[in-house]
């Protein structure tokens, strides 16, 4: 037994160690009596939530992790991490862990409505493999389908990719990054060619001025909100403007506070380009150089069913993404209606500051950083809106510099890592290809090895339309990776549920724990979680960093990656591939998908010796191979020489991440700009290169209101999101006692004078009800969040009030993301 | 039951889920998620009161040494805005000695750069986005995790997890 | 400059200062009295109206800022139900502080004539001069207003915190500090507090000398124009 | 302040200074010397030394300390701890949060 000082003092030692990187000789070891049995393993890791990135060190003990602290060198987060960072030790140890395959069974067979029996993980491929094959003889590729996510490890989305498109042919694969940040993506692609932020977290220590556009930064990325406060606090003439439809902890450090009516954000940025415009602020010299304008297709509807009258009625809604060009006087005059008077009267926010907002970004000497989330993405008019954010960073010329920063944030660890960058989804292949470009589907053909022609080009289901196709019966045999889309999609009650108890239809969940999701599959299969494998994230500002497998999964668990590449062992060519493509490649006869994907001469290109020996691999040895590093190398030959270089596999374990694109060894830190970015030609000064021109483009869009707004019958504003204590859907955080005793049950937020007027008041059980479900819940008129009157705010992380049964499945028409901060709900007594 | 069932079973035991426990030994067998009543997934029931926040000024062991203590008082109407932190009031260095709080360690006043400085680093100045209050509701399901101390304190059994 | 005083004001003061020529004696002490009570009453009348929360929330300044403010916190929601209005707190129950408190308020009513805080931001940026007349007001009537509900007297300390409790008995039993030292901002959101510690610190005695604040380089935001030099 | 009426207490932190290799033995011997410090390891420009002692304050003494040594390029606090001076204690005072 250790003197518990001794004890304390070691882990003093190994901390510090850790931090400065610093091997302790073994003598140091000995001399603090210590000895072996104090000992703790501290690795590097990614933190296992948001898009944030930060790192963490992890000690593990005995096979098992036994505390973590913040990286002191990790670059994003310098040794803080927020509450759920701090209790990450606690995610992987919830008693209920999944820890075999259950299926589904009666009298010994699977049976939609049987019971869940654990089942070896052959039986369960088996079944699986029967389903598939079944679905794919009667239906065809377009009938399966897998939903995937951005918490995915990249090389997990890479093996899926492959096994979705090359594999069975279909690009109905889209990950839960379509809830999250689609809107974003497919603005960065249409501005400027090619996708994420051009800046990078450094942006946080040059700017003047932040403005949060529906972000709550202080509750859902609060290590860059440490970031934010460290330089508003140090530097007196900070600003930080805040817009929200509702107050909320941001507003703690807003020197401009706005409250705004839901979806008049499109109006008030038109407001700035107006003001930019007309007070001669317009940097002429840049936008001649840098900027094409174009006129956007409006009422382009709302992303509904195509029979729904919104979408009947919108003139636009079959063609929602044309636009054609325009100039900067058509673009003046086209933004001239935008007022500051009719815009405060639509907003319904003071004058005087959106005069006090469009001055951050018109004063040229003002050094400003744009901040969004949910608030843009999750908007039936996502992308516009995301545009019209880049237009005013690009009339005044403030991007891609230090402190003058367009900056789209992201909710989970890999959106940017695996969802985007690798292309899980519907309509992407890795390094910004499509899979409706025949150049681009031939490109990835010859990297993968592939027989000519065999992807496909027909873009595949999105979330929305997944669901949809579910409950239709088209889309019949579906894997669910590393997401809650249960608890995470729209309108579930009426457009999700019905689907997956669709007894046409064969539902795989693999998760660590039984979300409500896995309570509706037909086969669970238990996964490997965070460092229970080895793996690789991407963050929000282009920061790839890996780390190792630290501890062993529970049980039969497995990684994601096991799952996909021992699935694809069940099938050969001949039963997928179409028979003429065999007949004019018949080396690939009789091949398993496993052997024509991974066993490619690229996947398996690196031993086992090449495995760092202080850490298990347990995909790498089952399968013979360093499977990890073979994906990521033939995934990072896409795009390197293109401007998105990744560095080779084994320098990322000894980096805490590196920003792409890595050119000669070095990240980029600021893209499209000379001396930062190694793409940028001397001479040329700024360049988009990722558009033929070279230009940033410049939309004209009008605004529109929301597909729902509250009328007599329903007349509350719902708007939904998370909390500080519990990220998503909860299946990790409402596992730690911690967690869940700081914010145990999901309540809704109201104003006192609207729980007064239906005589309510602070814990008064209440239904929110729409016109699609309700939930019951109870009132909080004191809590953080304060809406105004009109506006109630539900948080989604808590399985037992299901809000999303109330929410509706509108999506952007273009982006196909939901949006989950507009619909109509009414309060009553329960 | 067919054998192989019974194979898995066995070999299961240890770390079979508990739902599915309870599911063997009373009635049809569910697997829902723990924290919902056993109801349908398109029903919902009643809400439970929200539960009270803990007072009781005790503190509560931390699990290792980094994480952040829990907060064992109520923090109702608490400001910490751009123009007062009413947690530094009690607890930061100058005011402890009044007080009695216990005082925030010295590491948060360390800035981004590792250099000490003479106040708490404005980084820091957020106190909850680390530090939470806690109700009195008690956790639905039981987390395994354990601390080094207890690890330290028997022999090493080589992990329960195998 | 000799004072001249027009003969349309003297005529009336004439009849009103000069003695009664008509009326009895016992009318006019009655019928004065009977005036005397009916003017006091309207006076009271308008006096009570006026110490209605239903009359502070009347104008926008208060309704939108401290009225809004003080809805979620414990003078408005709280287990019993017992709650502050705004005059609970801030106008005197004593008759002369009432009077005194009332010829102040007539400043924030010019405020509202002349648009001193018509809105949000000029509102915040007055808020520490506004924050400091009540906390002036209070230190100096020893929380007069809060003594009327909160008597030291009739507190339990024993169900009071372990920190509250020691803290009362520390300071406030022995008369070295009022409630406003410890308990500002309440019932509303603070001011920027730069300069301003808390009751129970030493600095709090200390009236003239600043404490350090909790940081080196202050922030000053647009919600400050009254920062300590 | 009011007089010592805090309980005493044990305070230990572990610092990671980073130094120029050629002044290795004069930093080694003048941070060795101070009272309460020990160096754990110490390679490539890289020091890790723990402070034990009665309060903040000496631990923020012997940092700056350190930090004025010549050679030393900089003192980086990484962990601090704090219990009660009596021993066994259920449970720490301070907090880290490295």
């Amino acid at each position: 037994m250790l003197d518990r000082r001794d004890f304390i003092k070691a882990q003093a030692v190994a901390a510090a160690a850790a931090a400065g990187g610093v091997s302790l000789p073994a003598m140091a070891q000995t001399s603090m009596i210590a000895g072996e049995d104090a000992q703790l393993k501290w690795s590097k890791a990614p933190c296992r939530f948001c898009g944030t990135g930060c790192g963490v060190m992890v000690a593990t003990k005995d096979n098992r992790v036994v505390a973590t602290h913040g990286d002191m060198q990790a670059e994003v987060n310098r040794g803080l991490n927020c509450v759920k960072g701090y209790f990450l030790s606690k995610i992987m140890y919830g008693q209920d862990r999944l820890t075999q395959p259950l299926l589904r069974m009666k009298d010994g067979k699977y049976h939609k409505d049987g019971e869940f029996l654990p089942v070896t993980w052959d039986q369960a491929f088996d079944e699986m493999a029967r389903q598939w094959k079944r679905v794919l003889k009667d239906k065809g590729p377009d009938a399966v389908g897998m939903f995937g996510s951005g918490q995915w490890t990249i090389w997990e989305g890479y093996a899926a990719s492959k096994l979705m498109r090359a594999g069975f042919r279909t690009n109905n694969l889209d990950p839960n990054a379509r809830h999250c940040m689609a809107s974003a993506a497919v603005a960065f692609i249409r501005t400027f060619g090619m996708d994420e932020p051009m800046g990078c977290y450094d942006d946080f220590e040059h700017a003047d001025a932040f403005v949060l556009w529906g972000s709550n930064m202080a509750e859902m990325h609060p290590i860059l909100w440490t970031r934010i406060s460290d330089r508003r606090l140090a530097h007196n003439h900070v600003k930080i403007a805040v817009l929200s439809t509702f107050e909320h902890r941001s507003f703690e450090l807003a020197d401009i506070p706005m409250i705004f009516e839901p979806g008049t954000d499109l109006a008030i940025l038109n407001f700035i380009a107006n003001h930019i415009i007309k007070t001669g602020r317009v940097n002429r010299e840049f936008v001649e150089k840098h900027c094409s304008f174009r006129l956007g297709q409006k009422d382009i509807g709302y992303g509904l069913r195509p029979e729904n009258v919104l979408e009947v009625r919108a003139a636009n809604a079959k063609d929602p993404t044309d636009s054609k060009p325009m100039s900067f006087d058509e673009f003046a005059t086209f933004v001239s209606d935008y007022t500051v008077d009719k815009v405060a009267e639509l907003s319904k926010v003071p004058k005087e500051r959106l005069l006090a907002l469009a001055e951050l970004y018109a004063d040229p000497k003002t050094k400003v950083m744009s901040l969004w989330t949910m608030g843009f993405n999750q908007h039936v008019r996502g992308v516009w809106v995301n545009h019209m954010v880049y237009n005013i960073h690009l009339l005044t010329g403030k991007i891609s510099e230090p402190g003058n920063s367009p900056f789209s944030l992201t909710g989970q660890p890999s959106a940017c890592g695996t969802a985007r960058e690798v292309g899980t989804f519907a309509h992407r292949l890795p390094a910004d290809m499509q899979v409706n470009n025949p150049v681009h589907r031939s490109h990835v053909e010859e990297g993968w090895k592939i027989p000519k022609g065999l992807l496909p080009g027909k873009i595949g289901y999105h979330a929305v339309l997944m669901d949809r196709m579910l409950k239709d019966g088209k889309l019949n045999a579906f894997w669910i990776m590393v997401n809650n889309n249960l608890q995470a999609a729209p309108n579930t009650n009426t457009e999700t549920y019905p689907g997956y108890r669709n007894p046409d239809n064969f539902i795989v969940v693999s998760d660590a724990y039984p979300t409500v999701t896995a309570s509706a599959a037909d086969l669970i299969l238990p996964a490997a979680m965070w460092v229970e494998k080895e793996g690789a994230y991407g963050n929000a500002e282009r920061r790839t960093h890996f780390w190792h497998q630290l501890v062993t999964a529970p049980g039969e668990a497995r990684s994601d990656l096991w799952q996909l590449m021992e699935f694809s062992k069940r099938f050969t060519t001949d039963e997928v591939w179409p028979k003429e493509i065999l007949d004019t490649n018949p080396e690939f006869r009789g091949k398993t998908l496993f052997d024509v994907l991974y066993r490619n001469g690229n996947v398996d290109r690196f031993p086992l010796s090449e495995i760092d020996p202080e850490y298990e691999n347990r995909e790498s040895k089952a399968f013979g191979f360093y499977v990890q590093k073979g994906l990521f190398e033939e995934y990072a030959s896409f795009g390197r020489g293109h401007g998105h270089d990744l560095a080779p596999f084994d320098r990322y374990h000894q980096e805490r991440g590196l920003r792409w694109p890595v050119v000669d060894g070095k990240e980029t830190r600021w893209r499209y700009r000379e001396g930062y970015d190694p793409f940028v030609k001397e001479g040329e000064g700024v360049k988009f290169y990722g558009n033929p021109d070279g230009k940033a483009n410049v939309f004209a869009f009008p605004y529109e209101p929301p597909a729902e707004s509250p009328d007599k019958d329903f007349d509350l504003w719902l708007v939904t999101g998370r909390v500080l204590e519990h990220w998503h859907s909860g299946s990790m955080t409402m596992r730690v006692p911690e967690l869940y005793k700081a914010m145990p049950m999901a309540m809704v937020f109201m104003h006192p004078d609207d729980a007064k007027d239906r005589g309510l008041r602070r814990g008064s059980e209440v239904k929110v009800v729409s016109r699609r479900g309700e939930i019951h819940t109870r009132v909080e008129t004191r809590g953080r969040n304060r809406p105004p009157r009109g506006v109630v705010f539900v948080p989604w992380f808590d399985s037992a009030r299901l809000i999303n049964k109330v929410t509706l499945d509108a999506t952007d028409p273009i982006s196909k993301q939901t949006d989950f901060k507009k619909c109509a709900v009414k309060i009553v007594a329960a | 039951m067919p054998r192989h069932l019974l194979i898995a079973l066995a070999a299961a035991l240890p770390c079979l889920v508990p739902a599915l426990l309870s599911a063997q030994n009373s009635g049809p067998a569910r697997l829902d998620s723990p924290f919902r009543p056993p109801v349908n997934f398109t029903d919902e029931t009643t809400a439970p009161p929200i539960p009270a926040d803990v007072t009781d000024d005790r503190r509560v062991a931390r699990n290792y040494p980094e994480q952040p203590p829990v907060i064992p008082h109520n923090v109702r109407d608490y400001q910490i805005t751009l123009n007062n932190n009413q947690c530094l009031t009690c607890h930061s260095r100058q005011y402890t000695g009044a007080s009695q709080a216990p005082m925030i360690s010295i590491t948060h006043y360390v800035n981004r750069d590792g250099q000490t400085l003479g106040a708490v680093s404005p980084r820091r100045y957020f106190c909850m986005q680390c530090h939470v209050p806690q109700t009195v509701a008690q956790p639905i399901v039981t987390n395994t995790f354990k601390d080094v101390d207890s690890m330290i304190s028997r022999p090493s059994d080589g992990g329960d997890r195998r | 400059m000799r004072w001249t005083i027009p003969e349309y004001l003297l005529r009336p003061w004439r009849t009103i200062a000069g003695p009664s020529r008509y009326l009895s004696l016992g009318f006019l002490t009655l019928g004065g009295f009977a005036a005397g009570v009916m003017f006091w009453g309207g006076f009271n009348t308008v006096l009570e109206a006026t110490n209605t929360e239903k009359f502070c929330t009347g104008c926008h300044e208060m309704r939108d800022n401290v009225y809004e403010e003080l809805k979620t916190t414990i003078h408005f929601t709280n287990r019993s139900g017992v709650r502050a209005t705004c005059p609970d707190c801030h106008v005197p129950h004593n008759w002369t502080n009432k009077i005194a408190r009332k010829m102040q308020a007539s400043k924030e009513v010019w405020g509202k004539i002349f648009g001193t805080i018509d809105t949000r931001d000029k509102f915040v940026a007055m808020r520490r001069e506004l924050a400091e007349h009540e906390w002036a007001r209070l230190k100096a009537n020893n929380s007069l207003e809060c003594r009327n509900c909160h008597s030291a007297e009739s507190m339990d300390i024993t169900k009071q915190g372990a920190r509250a409790s020691r803290i009362h008995q520390q300071f406030l039993f022995t008369g070295q500090r009022t409630c406003i030292d410890c308990h500002k901002g309440i019932a509303h959101r603070l001011p920027d507090m730069n300069g301003v510690p808390p009751g129970w610190s030493e600095a709090a005695n200390e009236t003239d000398e600043p404490v350090r604040s909790w940081l080196a380089e202050r922030p000053t935001g647009v919600a400050n124009p009254h920062a300590s030099p | 302040m009011l007089p010592d009426s805090k309980p005493a207490e044990w305070h230990i932190a572990s610092i990671l200074v980073h130094l120029r290799p050629e002044r290795r033995d004069d930093v080694r011997a003048a941070v060795a010397a101070m009272p309460g410090v020990e160096i754990h390891a110490d390679e490539a420009g890289k020091m890790i030394v723990t402070v034990e002692a009665p309060d903040e304050g000496r631990i923020a003494d012997r940092m700056t300390a350190m930090h004025l040594l010549d050679g030393v390029m900089s003192a980086v606090l990484v962990f601090h701890h704090v219990e009660p001076a009596g021993g066994e204690a259920e449970e720490a005072i301070g907090s880290t949060g490295t």
